[in-house]
């Protein structure tokens, strides 16, 4: 497996990006505020780097958890013991795709309480779909020829599911995930309304007083992370992508 | 074919439901018949409770108004459309003067008169925009605990609140971004009663007046405003500031300059139920709304015929 | 060799094999012809327990083949199919190398059973062994089919329409290697198709099959002589004859009793060739050479024609 | 008895079962007052032993195992969970709790979990049921006595009820602003998406520049794009305030609608592309061997069987808008979301998640059959391989 840095280059430009914009904008507003005689006494209480800590963390387990959630989910439905049970994981997933994350969020709120613990239950519930999608779809795209050749062949089930279907699988499950992971991006922001911490308070901020530079503060370092996450997860699954294989 | 008439079937179902439950309110004699008077205000509830006591008063006073109470939802929409000419009276809190004019931390705002006098004619001669006589009430923000727990730890005014802080007090604090940045939020307390609140003991997003009367996920107080209906029904203490560090907020109508100049009489009309408002009697009426669940219409109007400015039907 | 004892095969109603018993001998190509649905590809499936049979027993050197762990008995099988289905993501090496693995073989050894497979079946180790399955031909996919099948030099070999979806000049190409390879391994095979052409050509013994029932299974010569069946026959087709001939080489029935003739034939070459040729320069019988050109005897029409009588008795 | 129906019988035991728990509904005296828990024979007194009677019918009609057996089953299930609403929010004035005339009932753990068995039950005997358009029928059935009840008032002590009563006067005007949000924004999508859609397929270098603004677009999240368009929205109402009434202006829908239609243009886009690509190869040669012109060409081959895929991407983009509408209320917007941003109650954004739920269910439903039902369909390739899930 050749190993190439051109496709990691933008992800590594856009991490010194993020750097550099948690360290010197709050600098760069106050002096913009100096200069257009605004006079902003906004004490921020909170470094940008905090937050983007706390936003990865509640990603980082929220996506963790929907992927363990949504392979476990996704190995059910496909396993024959269980295939009884897979037209109702399946509606119900389809159902969740229909609630949206604001209400989601705001029904637990009640249950779980404020907080990070909240927000990760919320995002999982967004994140687990499509991630069950991904593996289903992975799988059952696996060519069912191969399959009855590998039997044919004589190799045992446990070898073919992790030689054969797993990795030809790996392109869409890796697609599963990559969404789910954008969901929760988007969503732990919205998870700041209860009290969830992360990037979603600058950006609540920015939508309530709608000034340039919040706005600036809230959304630019969102809009990295996501695009870091995706371009990250787009190389992780080009690797496995099998069209593109070739010896040369 | 028959799978389409069930779809068909489907959405006349929700269709029926929906339209059937919304009623337009019915017609009357009016003075101005060509230009009604816009009146519009934010979604929550003693913004909808003053507005609606507003349009039945000048609807009394043979006023047409169309009614767009609610439809600002966003707080920080109530200034440009104050500005705008696309209403033409809403509520406005004299409080909210030191942002207009961006003078935070100055001590005029922190006495209702003094406050309303500056941001009455600011906006006079600068917007060409009149603020109506206000309401002798003050929805300013405080903080909030459970009775039990402010008896527990005797908690009585912020002095106190500042000892329990600094010997080591177990605390979550519940607070919307913006209370933790500006001057006369948090910060300034801070300042003024000598205490801090360690990063880790704030949950900054939004209120969470249940959570702590529910005492869910360990919250136990939080930023409250001083009107909130909710407050006996959640069994809260609000701890009291003898300092006066936040400013005063009092309630008041904001009208055009144009509007006033055609119809003088309406400052009468609206005065006549805003000098009423004193801060108990908001809390009564937010009470009815959020912790009764009452349609802030219908307590508007009740509010009025217990003044005797309308005579029940 | 193998043995099928009345093997019988429903799925609900439909029964897909007919109580087929079937002696395959070893070292020989058994070949199942038969149209599509008659059950052939079913039978086969059978025999490596891709399909388990509804009934009968399968006997393999004698020993029932669910004695056998079902692993063991399938690598024991070399497998190929019309679909070729080599694993995308591995190289041509490792595709070939599967079975192999799976019995624990050491590098070298798998190295150089690879580098021997690839010779055998006509690819060139340096330029192939790292190439992936999307970067190979219909042709060449097939053949590391075939060497895939055989790397674990199976004494037994199932392929179900190897050669249907390659175009007919490559299918004739590849037909004739097996038969090379084959008569250096001699191994048992299984051989669907429902070609005629192609099973004259390879089977030992032909099995011809119809709605899961077995009709007939002989010698492709013996069909000709001993076959009763009407449906045997017509699907034969008429010119089948003529398409046995194929089997026997010129040099095989020379003989030195009659004249000389100009027109010459390689020994290699099989009757059909010759016969073509006895047609096409008009005369009636023909000199076979050897290889350096030496004549080894002649032929003539009359022998052509008595070729299926002598060769039985 | 055979493996199937084991799963059905557990499903309509655990509905039996939620019944009898403990903590069945919540009885609230006020709004915000904390839940007092009952359970559902305190609660529905003597009704609850009609609503047992009609889930042990369920069960023996399971264990019949038969066809017509599983389409009652069904239409039992629906008639328990009406007579439930209905029962629930009667039996209000005879709970012997301390009432005023705000208290209502809300659902309970109990109640959650006998809905989900209960659906549980409904979606597997729909698998063993031969009549397609039985299951819709009864739904339809169903929801509009509901509907009927909701109208007549006879469902008030329900807490969404309470809450809709106490929300009268703005809920109409929100539900309509979200309409017509996602139906703006639908329409903007599909008037750019679906010719985006074929000229991506058609020319190289539109197809580079669209997908590369795809990728990137598609990735940041809703909201952040929604305030990041607020700064243009201000510019351009600080310099041409008449703009204002067009609703171009910093606060309200209009940021949000143009986010909106971004994220509905993709799926469709995707689609399209995906739909005309099938079509593609070999029917566009020979209908050009036949002489036919580029525009019938279109008209006639390409957009007729590229239609199902068009449809599909279309039903994809509307249910993400349906539920993305929700963002707009967070800035002033309007709409449904506007009752899931308060964290009071539970009640509150029930009563703003129900109509989203049931608009975007029907419309991806709708337009799922539409698709069968099409007379010039092409050849029924199963489109979902071309599906972009969002």
């Amino acid at each position: 497996m050749k190993y190439e840095l051109k496709p990691w280059l933008p992800v590594l430009i856009l991490i010194v990006l993020l750097v550099l914009f948690s360290l010197f904008f709050q600098d760069i507003k106050f002096k913009i505020y100096d200069l257009l005689g605004i006079s902003d006494a906004w004490e921020t209480r909170y470094s940008l780097a905090k937050l983007i800590g706390q936003h990865i963390v509640i990603v980082f387990y929220s996506g963790a958890i929907s992927i363990v959630i949504g392979v476990i989910l996704g190995a059910l439905s496909l396993s024959e013991r269980f295939k009884e049970i897979r037209i109702l994981i399946e509606k119900a997933v389809y159902l969740f795709q229909m609630i949206p994350s604001l209400a989601l969020l705001t029904i637990l709120v009640p249950i779980f309480g404020m907080g990070q613990k909240t927000a990760v239950v919320a995002l999982v519930v967004c994140g687990v779909l499509p991630v069950y999608m991904g593996v289903v779809a992975g799988v059952n795209g696996v060519p069912s020829d191969v399959i009855e050749v590998a039997e044919g062949l004589g190799m045992p089930k446990l070898r073919i599911y992790r030689q054969i279907v797993l990795p030809l699988a790996m392109p869409v499950i890796l697609a599963g995930f990559r969404t789910s992971l954008i969901i929760n991006v988007s969503a732990a922001t919205l998870a700041a309304k209860i009290g969830a911490g992360g990037l979603g308070i600058l950006l609540l901020n920015a939508l309530k007083t709608g000034k340039t530079m919040t706005i600036i503060e809230g959304t630019i370092p969102i809009c990295l992370l996501a695009i870091i996450f995706d371009i990250c997860l787009k190389n992780i699954e080009n690797i496995f992508y099998v069209e593109r294989k070739s010896s040369n | 074919m028959k799978k389409a008439i069930s779809m068909v079937l489907a959405v006349a179902m929700m269709a029926t439901m929906l339209v059937g439950c919304g009623k337009k309110s019915e017609e009357k004699k009016v003075v101005n018949a060509d230009d009604p008077i816009v009146l519009m205000l934010p979604s929550t509830s003693e913004y909808e409770i003053i507005g609606y006591m507003t349009l039945l008063a000048l609807e009394k006073g043979g006023y047409a108004c169309e009614n767009k109470i609610g439809a600002i939802s966003g707080l920080d929409m109530l200034r440009e459309m104050m500005l705008s000419d696309e209403c033409d009276i809403t509520m406005g809190y004299t409080g909210n003067g030191m942002y207009y004019m961006e003078e935070e931390g100055e001590k005029v705002w922190n006495s209702l008169q003094d406050g309303y006098a500056r941001i009455k004619d600011y906006d006079k001669k600068t917007n060409n925009v009149d603020w109506l006589s206000p309401a002798p009430a003050n929805n300013t923000e405080l903080l909030a605990v459970t009775k039990e727990f402010a008896a527990a730890n005797n908690i009585e005014d912020m002095y106190d609140f500042a000892e329990y802080v600094n010997n080591g007090g177990e605390l979550k604090l519940a607070t919307p971004q913006y209370w933790v940045e500006y001057a006369q939020g948090l910060p300034g307390m801070e300042k003024a009663y000598g205490f801090k609140v360690a990063e880790n003991q704030l949950v900054i997003g939004a209120k969470a007046e249940k959570e702590v009367s529910e005492g869910t996920d360990g919250m136990n107080c939080t930023m409250i405003f001083t009107t909130d209906g909710r407050i006996d029904e959640l069994g809260l203490y609000v701890i009291k500031d003898p300092l006066e560090i936040p400013p005063v907020y009092a309630p008041c109508l904001v009208a055009k300059g144009a509007v006033m100049e055609a119809y003088p009489e309406i400052a009468d009309l609206t005065n006549a139920f805003m000098k009423t408002l004193t801060t108990e009697v908001l809390i009564g009426l937010n009470r009815k709304v959020d912790s009764e669940g009452a349609d802030p219409e219908t307590v508007a109007r009740d509010y009025l015929v217990s003044i005797g400015l309308l005579d029940a039907e | 060799m193998i043995r099928l004892e009345s093997i019988r095969k429903d799925y609900g109603s439909m029964t897909a094999v007919k109580d087929l018993s079937l002696e395959i001998p070893a070292g020989e190509i058994c070949v199942l012809l038969g149209l599509s649905g008659c059950g052939k590809s079913t039978t086969l499936r059978m025999i490596n327990k891709l399909i388990p049979p509804s009934s009968g027993h399968i006997y393999i050197n004698g020993k029932d083949a669910d004695e056998y762990p079902v692993e063991k008995l399938r690598q024991s099988m070399g497998y190929v199919v019309q679909s070729i289905g080599l694993f995308p993501h591995f190289t041509v090496a490792e595709n070939i190398a599967t079975v192999p693995r799976l019995l624990k073989w050491d590098n070298a050894r798998l190295d150089r059973r690879i580098r021997e497979m690839l010779m055998m079946v006509g690819l060139d180790y340096d330029t192939y062994s790292k190439k992936y399955p999307n970067e190979l031909s219909g042709g060449e996919a097939q053949r590391v089919g075939v060497a895939r099948a055989l790397a674990a030099d199976p004494p037994i070999l199932l392929m179900d329409e190897p050669f249907g979806a390659v175009d007919p000049l490559s299918r004739k190409h590849l037909q004739n290697e097996f038969l090379k390879i084959q008569r250096e391994l001699k191994k048992t095979v299984i051989f669907v198709t429902h070609d005629v052409e192609e099973a004259i050509k390879l089977g030992d013994k032909i099995a011809i099959m119809n709605c899961g029932e077995l009709q007939e299974y002989d010698t492709p010569e013996g069909l000709i002589i001993r076959c009763k069946n009407q449906f045997v026959k017509d699907f034969l087709g008429s010119e089948y004859a003529i398409r046995v001939l194929a089997r026997f080489s010129a040099g095989g029935i020379a003989h030195e009793r009659d004249a000389k003739s100009e027109v010459c034939v390689p020994a290699s070459e099989n009757l059909q060739v010759a016969l073509s040729v006895m047609i096409e320069r008009g005369s009636s019988s023909l000199t076979v050479t050897s290889q350096d050109g030496t004549s080894v005897g002649s032929i003539s029409i009359g022998d052509i024609v008595d070729v299926l009588r002598n060769t039985e008795n | 008895m055979k493996r199937y129906n084991k799963t059905i019988i557990v499903l309509v035991l655990i509905s039996g079962v939620a019944l009898v728990l403990p903590q069945f509904m919540y009885f609230k005296k006020l709004r915000i007052v904390a839940n007092e828990i009952i359970s559902a024979l305190f609660c529905l007194g003597d009704a609850f032993y009609i609503v047992m009677g009609l889930i042990f019918i369920v069960l023996v009609l399971v264990l019949l195992d038969k066809h017509w057996a599983y389409c009652a089953a069904e239409l039992f299930c629906c008639a328990a969970f009406v007579l439930l609403l209905y029962y629930e929010s009667q039996s209000l004035e005879s709970l012997p709790l301390e009432k005023t005339e705000f208290s209502r009932l809300s659902f309970g753990p109990g109640m959650w979990l006998w809905l989900a068995s209960t659906a549980g039950v409904i979606i597997k005997a729909s698998e063993r049921v031969k009549l397609k358009w039985w299951l819709p029928l009864i739904i339809s059935i169903s929801a509009l006595l509901i509907a009927a009840l909701a109208v007549e008032g006879r469902l008030d002590g329900l807490a969404v009820m309470k809450e809709y009563y106490s929300q009268k006067s703005m809920y109409l005007e929100n539900l309509i602003t979200h309409i017509t949000i996602t139906l703006g924004v639908m329409a903007a999508a599909i008037i750019i998406g679906v010719p985006l859609g074929y000229l991506v397929q058609k020319s190289k270098a539109a197809e580079k520049i669209t997908f590369s603004i795809i990728n990137i677009t598609e990735t940041i999240p809703g909201i952040s794009f929604i305030a990041l368009l607020m700064i243009p929205f201000a510019l351009l109402s600080t310099k041409y305030p008449e703009l204002r009434q067009f609703g171009i202006k910093q606060f309200g829908a209009g940021p949000a609608c143009v986010a909106l239609t971004f994220y509905a243009v993709f799926p469709i886009v995707h689609n399209t592309r995906a739909g005309f690509k099938l079509v593609d190869g070999n029917f566009v040669e020979v209908a050009k061997a036949m002489g036919m012109s580029g525009s019938t060409i279109f008209f006639k081959i390409m957009l007729p069987l590229a239609f199902p895929a068009i449809i599909n991407g279309i039903r994809i983009a509307a249910v993400y808008t349906v539920t993305g509408t929700t963002l707009a209320s967070m800035i002033g917007g309007g709409g449904l979301g506007y009752y899931m941003l308060q964290t009071d109650s539970m009640d509150t954004v029930l009563l703003g998640a129900i109509p989203v739920v049931i608009m975007a269910f029907s419309i991806d439903k709708g337009l799922r059959s539409a698709v069968r039902l099409l007379p010039f369909v092409g050849e029924k390739r199963s489109i979902e391989g071309a599906e972009r899930g969002i």
